[in-house]
């Protein structure tokens, strides 16, 4: 497959289906609940991308990031090493478990690699620790040919690949995870073939994103995390809302809210009719963060360590649905998706455009 | 009421104004025919005054108490009382002139109507185009250097 | 309120001014118009055109059919009135009818002078200021058959009588006391060159002399003899040598009079609620700052209106009458207006004087002033001389553009033209 | 006509008349300020003195019968492919004259326009495209520099302060014109059209007259090398203050008013005496270096209490990127950038048709630039010169542009017909002439109208085609050259513009 693009402003679009489940409390999951909310929305996608994000894939190895990586060919397996080895601590490095199945035909490897940072670096120093690893992956994307970066977090593992999300689940054995927190998605892309790299969800470090849109915007948000060193390579431009969200909540210290009404900013009109302090304050996010505000339709759904963002377009474009009953709260692309898992839910509503839907775990769930 | 009132810093002396007023009291409402075939051609009610680096146009201002009508000998010229308009009927007009020696504007000329025998030289000034909402004159003005205004 | 009664004596230019005025302001009063002449209100300044047939009937009426219907009159045609009575509020009419007023106007006019000729007593003899008078003189002429008219006075109106008669085809000669025509209206120059057309038209005309006698034969009329001893044949005389204000009415009411009524500027007699307007009032000559009659149908009209105003309880102040006429002769035009004979008379004031091509244009200054203006031939926008000379304008700064053919508003100062063209007319 | 030097007999343009059309209302005379119409009286004819006509079509435009054609010559030299007729004819006129040849308006020579290479993408299907009609588009843009990181109490409130900002209410301003080689009524004009449209209009390097002050809060006020007009007052007039460093139309040289066109209002407002030429000097003679430029930005900035974005205009040139950058390091808060194809009053038309670069490649170059080196946010870009409709702007800011400056189409609005006699301040349209008989042609309560609706239009199409690409706020297409493809270009072109060959 042609991965590489020819031009430095490429990318993907299609529509998608959609779907999220915390638990608040912090308990487990099981992966399983994840794939059967996504596949009852199978005719969202063309079996051209799925993919799952899974918090709390991996307790034994929680304090290093883990690094999933997607070989197009094996050849590339070792220059990755090879950086991951002079750049970082390796603490341990496996191939991500696959069942071979007819439905999966050709698929390219997958390693997963926990590292440490070398131990040069100040351990307090997160923000070193996290720009090295962010640096790692860019340069993996960029300069080793066939080698892609699925993964960064940690605590998270992400499974995603070419196939209707039954058979990716099937092929990455989604039932022998488990976490508090899961993603998935199932794409409808319509430019260019799928490719196992463009499948989403799309991460960095902790943070995933799934999307279903068109991020009309994308050439200038594009541009706009290019300032800051990151580099589009994935062929799509789900990819540049991880990098947005990266780059606003880490570096610019935003809320998620304050990032999240960036990416979807109100109305200048509804701006003017705000209290003076309210004026400024959302007067200030879009001036200042203009190139990072999302245009055209989409719904995304941002998974990090800490919890869950559902959001909207300003003119909500795409759907999005939220249920909740307890501690568990689902959002997903369909009602029909939410019941698959919360069969009975105490709420079920739609968010306005827009309007972010953010879900942390409960306090004395965090460890 | 409405009248046209020049705006003299305006004016680019163009003479589209006179253009348009004869067109308009023409019988053809054609500039070419009124200008070519039209005897008597009809006459400006507005007139363009050049002076360079000055010029203004000015007609009849339909005054309140008009002089012209004071001065009329015989009731060709009143003020109609349902509009103010000063209405000017020109087959009762003797072309005594004692209106344009009292019209304070200069706004009134003479016309001669009719062509052989029936040549008559009448009263003419502007009737603010009846048959328009807006008169010819102020809807052509290409620099708004004529206004229909009430002012009063 | 009380319905105001309202009473004009006399049925010309002031009255039907003042009717206009009155009615714009009330709407409830009554107003009654009392006339000696039986016609609803006409055109009096043209009845020489009447005569000669240039114009008919429709032309001659001053308003409309329905004015008096219109503006709620009772009209008193035909009818005199003789004596007025302040003190009761009431006029007497000749029939000895009496109308009670609250405000009264007179505006009964001017009567012709007629000075004792020997053999002016019967038939032949004739005067020219109503619309009866020309239809009879009309008749008259018609029935000669060989019609010849001495008009005894070369002023305006005897003037345009004798171009009517010329237009009937009557030999015509116009006896004029003074050096030339039109001595009132006009400088010696344009006098003279009027004269000149006159008599390139066909007109005889006989200055510094006038009609000592009329000779009959059998009561009919033959002929004039003239103060030079010069004689003329004729069979028609008309006396025209001017009109005085017609003030008999106001005998022992205790109206002032001068050589009219003489009225203030709200045009009030010295009786309160008694008004005067028209030719027989006297009121104040704009540029000379004193009162005298002024028989001209723009103060006329004026007078009329501030009277009528005034009348029904308005306040408008007249600003005095200003000289003006306008008049043609075998189709050339004169205008004048203002003081144009001034600079002949007495001296002190500054003439301009443009004579080219036939047009003959003068203009009269006094310490810089505009007060007269005189044109011959040309009276293009001449009426804007008449705002100048009102606003009392210091013209000698543009003394070489004044008298211009394109003289107009460019030519005058800028807050004179804002002041002019910016506000309501 | 009888005593004309047969030199200067190669004319541009003939005035036909058909007579039989003619009513003799002379408005081809009075409305001719070149002296090309006459009436003649003793023949009742209009004539036309042809080599006294620059085609600006006033007369036509104003005869009531149509019954005017302006035309080429048709006096044609013999065919040649290397001297073309501008080339003759401007050589004999220089024979004649022995002077450098001064022309007005922008370049109008046939170099490659980009914007006509440029095609814009549209939503099918994946993508919904937005109403303008039915849903909000917003175009409000921010000039000045923006904060690279809002900084935030425990409280969640933002304590960084916004550096000051020019709000427009559409991408769109009118662009330098002084007071001088534009009349007063062409400035309020385009002030008019400011206040009420909510963007900005350049005071050029005239000064502003006293009475426009009052439209301070849409005047963005210039600072040039002949420095007319600046005082602490002018300074602190305006929203902001520019410093002219070049202009498009003639990159390397100084602005220059003919002393014809400095009259009374123009010389109070310049300070300069009247009938004085008002040439400002080639460089600013404070400014040598770019260290210089920054002393006086801050020193503008003191003078205005750090309350106005202060913004630099550059002429296009070839290392114009270079440039910009070190203008956003000296601490300019917004960057002009002027294309070649920018208009002017006066220039020598060597310079004016040889000097520069397209507007395009240069708003292409430094906005990748200034990415390249991060510093993006410290400054907004303005692109100008020649902007002629909504599409050129919206592929401007496509490629990266903020705003964009506009005065050629501005003056066009109010009745400019590109006759490229500027110079020579007789201009029929009442434009660049300070004639009160010509001036008094443009009527700004006209005007304004005529200019406020070309914005409108203007701002309407952009919010068409912003729909269409499924963007419904303007940022959104900032530097958003996906949304951009180039058609019959070549491969270093489009790396040049940062787009891609449509079909890919």
């Amino acid at each position: 497959m042609g991965i590489k693009s020819s031009t430095p402003y490429g990318k993907d679009f299609g529509g998608c289906g959609l779907a999220g489940i915390i638990d608040r409390s912090g308990k487990s999951v099981a992966g399983n609940m994840i794939v059967s909310s996504l596949t009852s929305m199978k005719d969202r996608g063309n079996g051209l991308g799925s993919g799952y994000a899974v918090y709390g894939a991996y307790p034994e190895f929680k304090d290093n990031f883990g690094v999933h990586v997607m070989y197009n060919d094996a050849g590339a397996r070792e220059p990755v090493e090879q950086l991951l080895k002079t750049k970082l601590k390796l603490v341990h490095a496996e191939p991500v478990p696959v069942k071979k199945i007819h439905a999966i035909a050709d698929p390219p490897e997958f390693w997963r690699y926990f590292v440490d940072p070398p131990d040069s670096m100040d351990k307090t120093d997160e923000d070193a620790i996290d720009d090295l690893i962010v640096n790692i992956v860019m340069d993996i994307n960029e300069r080793i040919d066939n080698a892609y970066v699925v993964s960064s977090g940690k605590n998270l593992g992400v499974f995603k690949g070419v196939g209707h999300p039954d058979a990716i689940a099937e092929f990455f054995k989604m039932q022998d995870y488990s976490g508090y927190l899961l993603l998935g998605h199932t794409r409808f892309p319509t430019n260019t073939p799928g490719w196992w790299g463009g499948a989403h969800p799309f991460t960095i470090l902790d943070w995933s994103i799934v999307h279903n849109g068109e991020i009309s915007s994308y050439g200038t948000n594009k541009r706009y995390v290019e300032m800051f060193g990151y580099k589009c390579t994935l062929l799509t431009d789900t990819e540049v809302v991880a990098y947005l969200l990266d780059l606003l909540i880490r570096k610019k210290g935003l809320s998620l809210a304050a990032a999240a009404s960036v990416l979807a900013p109100p109305f200048w009109k509804d701006i003017e009719d705000m209290d003076p302090h309210k004026k400024d304050y959302y007067t200030a996010l879009r001036v200042s963060y203009a190139n990072a505000s999302l245009n055209g339709p989409f719904a995304i759904l941002m998974g990090f360590d800490n919890g869950i963002l559902g959001l909207n377009d300003r003119i909500k474009l795409r759907p999005l649905i939220v249920g909740k009953k307890g501690d568990i709260v689902a959002i997903a692309s369909e009602e029909s998706a939410i019941r698959e898992v919360i069969p009975e839910p105490d709420d079920v509503w739609a968010p306005k455009a827009g309007e972010p839907i953010i879900v942390t775990l409960k306090e004395d769930a965090k460890q | 009421m409405k009248v046209v009132y020049p705006r003299e810093q305006w004016c680019v002396a163009c003479n589209l104004c006179e253009v348009a007023c004869m067109t308009e009291h023409s019988k053809t409402k054609d500039p070419l025919k009124m200008y070519l075939m039209e005897r008597p051609r009809p006459i400006p009610r507005t007139r363009v005054e050049y002076r360079p680096p000055l010029s203004i146009s000015t007609m009849c201002r339909h005054c309140e108490e008009a002089e012209c009508v004071e001065a009329c000998k015989n009731g060709t010229l009143t003020r109609n009382e349902k509009t103010g308009r000063i209405e000017l009927d020109q087959d009762k007009c003797l072309g005594c002139w004692m209106c344009i020696m009292a019209c304070p504007y200069g706004a009134i000329s003479q016309f001669t109507k009719g062509i052989g025998t029936e040549e008559r030289a009448v009263a003419n000034k502007c009737d603010l185009c009846p048959d328009r909402e807006v008169p010819a004159c102020v809807t052509v003005c290409p620099n708004r250097a004529l206004v229909f205004e009430d002012r009063g | 309120m009380e319905q105001r009664k309202y009473v004009i004596i006399g049925n010309s230019y002031a009255g039907v001014f003042a009717i206009e005025a009155i009615r714009r302001n009330d709407k409830e009063g009554t107003i009654t118009v009392i006339s000696k002449e039986p016609h609803r209100a006409y055109a009096r300044a043209a009845i020489h055109e009447y005569m000669d047939g240039i114009i008919g009937d429709s032309q001659m009426y001053y308003r409309d059919k329905d004015f008096y219907e219109r503006h709620a009159v009772t009209t008193m045609l035909g009818s005199t009135v003789t004596r007025i009575e302040p003190k009761k509020n009431k006029v007497v009419l000749d029939n000895k009818q009496t109308i009670d007023f609250d405000r009264l106007m007179i505006s009964s006019g001017g009567v012709p002078i007629t000075p004792p000729i020997e053999g002016s007593e019967g038939p032949g003899m004739f005067t020219f200021t109503t619309w009866d008078d020309a239809k009879v003189l009309r008749d008259w002429v018609k029935k000669q058959k060989d019609p010849r008219a001495v008009v005894i006075g070369g002023g305006l109106i005897g003037l345009q009588c004798a171009e009517g008669l010329k237009h009937l085809g009557v030999d015509v000669t116009v006896v004029e006391l003074a050096d030339y025509v039109l001595v009132k209206a006009l400088d010696q120059i344009t006098a003279q060159r009027v004269q000149k057309w006159l008599e390139e038209n066909g007109l005889k005309i006989v200055t510094g002399s006038t009609v000592e006698s009329v000779h009959r034969v059998k009561g009919a009329v033959t002929g004039v003899k003239l103060k030079n001893g010069e004689k003329l044949k004729c069979n028609t005389v008309v006396l025209s040598i001017g009109v005085r204000p017609n003030t008999g009415l106001t005998e022992g009411s205790g109206i002032r009079i001068n050589r009219g009524i003489m009225v203030d500027n709200a045009m009030q007699t010295n009786v309160e609620g008694i008004f005067a307007a028209g030719d027989v009032a006297e009121a104040e000559d704009f540029l000379r700052k004193r009162a005298d009659v002024l028989p001209i149908i723009p103060v006329a009209t004026m007078q009329g209106k501030i009277a009528g105003y005034n009348m029904a309880g308005g306040k408008k102040s007249y600003p005095g009458g200003l000289p003006q006429n306008a008049f043609q002769f075998f189709g050339k035009n004169t205008v004048s207006i203002g003081n144009v004979i001034y600079a002949d008379k007495l001296g002190g004031y500054e003439e301009i004087i443009r004579d080219e091509g036939g047009t003959y244009k003068k203009a009269v200054l006094q310490d810089g002033r505009l007060v007269g203006i005189l044109s011959m031939n040309y009276i293009t926008r001449i009426g804007i001389y008449n705002s100048i000379i009102r606003a009392r304008m210091d013209v000698s700064g543009i003394k070489n553009r004044l008298l211009s053919d394109d003289f107009g508003f460019l030519d005058l100062p800028k807050e004179f033209r804002d002041e002019m063209l910016t506000k309501p007319g | 006509m009888l005593y004309k030097n047969p030199y200067n007999h190669y004319f541009d343009y003939v005035v036909q008349r058909d007579i039989d059309k003619c009513i003799r209302c002379k408005a081809c005379v009075t409305q001719c300020s070149y002296g090309a119409n006459y009436y003649d009286a003793d023949r009742d004819l209009i004539y036309s003195l042809d080599h006294n006509c620059v085609g600006c079509m006033r007369c036509s435009t104003f005869c009531p019968t149509d019954c005017i054609s302006i035309v080429r010559n048709p006096d044609a030299f013999r065919l040649n492919a290397n001297w073309k007729d501008h080339n003759i004819k401007d050589l004999y006129k220089q024979a004649g004259t022995g002077g450098i040849i001064i022309t007005g308006m922008g370049n109008d020579k046939p170099f490659t326009n980009y914007w006509e290479h440029m095609v814009v993408d549209a939503c099918q299907v994946t993508n919904p495209s937005i109403d303008p009609l039915r849903e909000p588009m917003e175009l409000k843009t921010f000039l000045g520099r923006k904060p690279d990181k809002l900084e935030m109490n425990k409280n969640g409130d933002i304590t960084t302060k916004l550096a000051p900002q020019l709000i427009l209410e559409t991408p769109i301003m009118f662009s330098a014109m002084s007071y001088g080689s534009i009349n007063y009524n062409v400035c309020e004009s385009v002030a008019r059209a400011s206040k009420e449209l909510g963007i900005f209009w350049n005071t050029g390097e005239g000064g502003l007259p006293k009475a426009l002050y009052g439209y301070g809060k849409n005047t963005i006020v210039q600072c040039a090398s002949g420095r007319f007009g600046v005082s602490p007052e002018y300074l602190n007039a305006g929203a902001a203050i520019e410093i002219k460093i070049g202009q498009g139309a003639k990159p390397g040289i100084g602005g220059h008013l003919p002393g014809e066109k400095v009259l009374e209002g123009i010389s109070e407002t310049r300070m300069i005496p009247v009938g004085t030429d008002a040439i400002s000097p080639a460089p600013h003679h404070d400014i040598y270096s770019i260290e210089d430029l920054k002393q006086l930005i801050y020193a503008l900035k003191e003078a205005t209490r750090y309350e106005k974005p202060i913004s630099v205009k550059i002429a296009a040139v070839h290392n114009v990127a270079a440039i910009a950058s070190g203008i956003a390091r000296a601490g300019a808060d917004i960057i002009a950038v002027d294309g070649f194809r920018g208009g002017t009053g006066a220039a020598p038309k060597a310079i004016r048709d040889n000097v520069g670069i397209p507007t395009e490649v240069a708003i292409a170059a430094v906005d990748e630039r200034l990415r390249q080196e991060g510093i993006r946010n410290e400054v907004s870009l303005v692109a100008a010169g020649g902007f002629r409709n909504s599409s050129d702007i919206i592929k401007a800011i496509a490629l990266g542009a903020d705003a964009v400056y506009i005065a050629t189409s501005a003056l066009m609005a109010v009745g400019c017909t590109l006759c490229q006699q500027c110079h020579r301040g007789r201009c029929a349209w009442g434009i660049t002439t300070n004639d009160p008989e010509l001036s008094k042609r443009v009527n700004p309560e006209l005007a304004a109208e005529r200019l406020v609706n070309l914005i409108h239009a203007w701002s309407n199409e952009i919010k068409e085609m912003l729909g269409l690409m499924g963007i419904n706020s303007i940022e959104s297409l900032k530097g958003n050259r996906d949304r951009l493809r180039g058609v019959g270009l070549s491969e270093v072109e489009l790396q040049a513009l940062g787009i891609k060959q449509a079909g890919i």
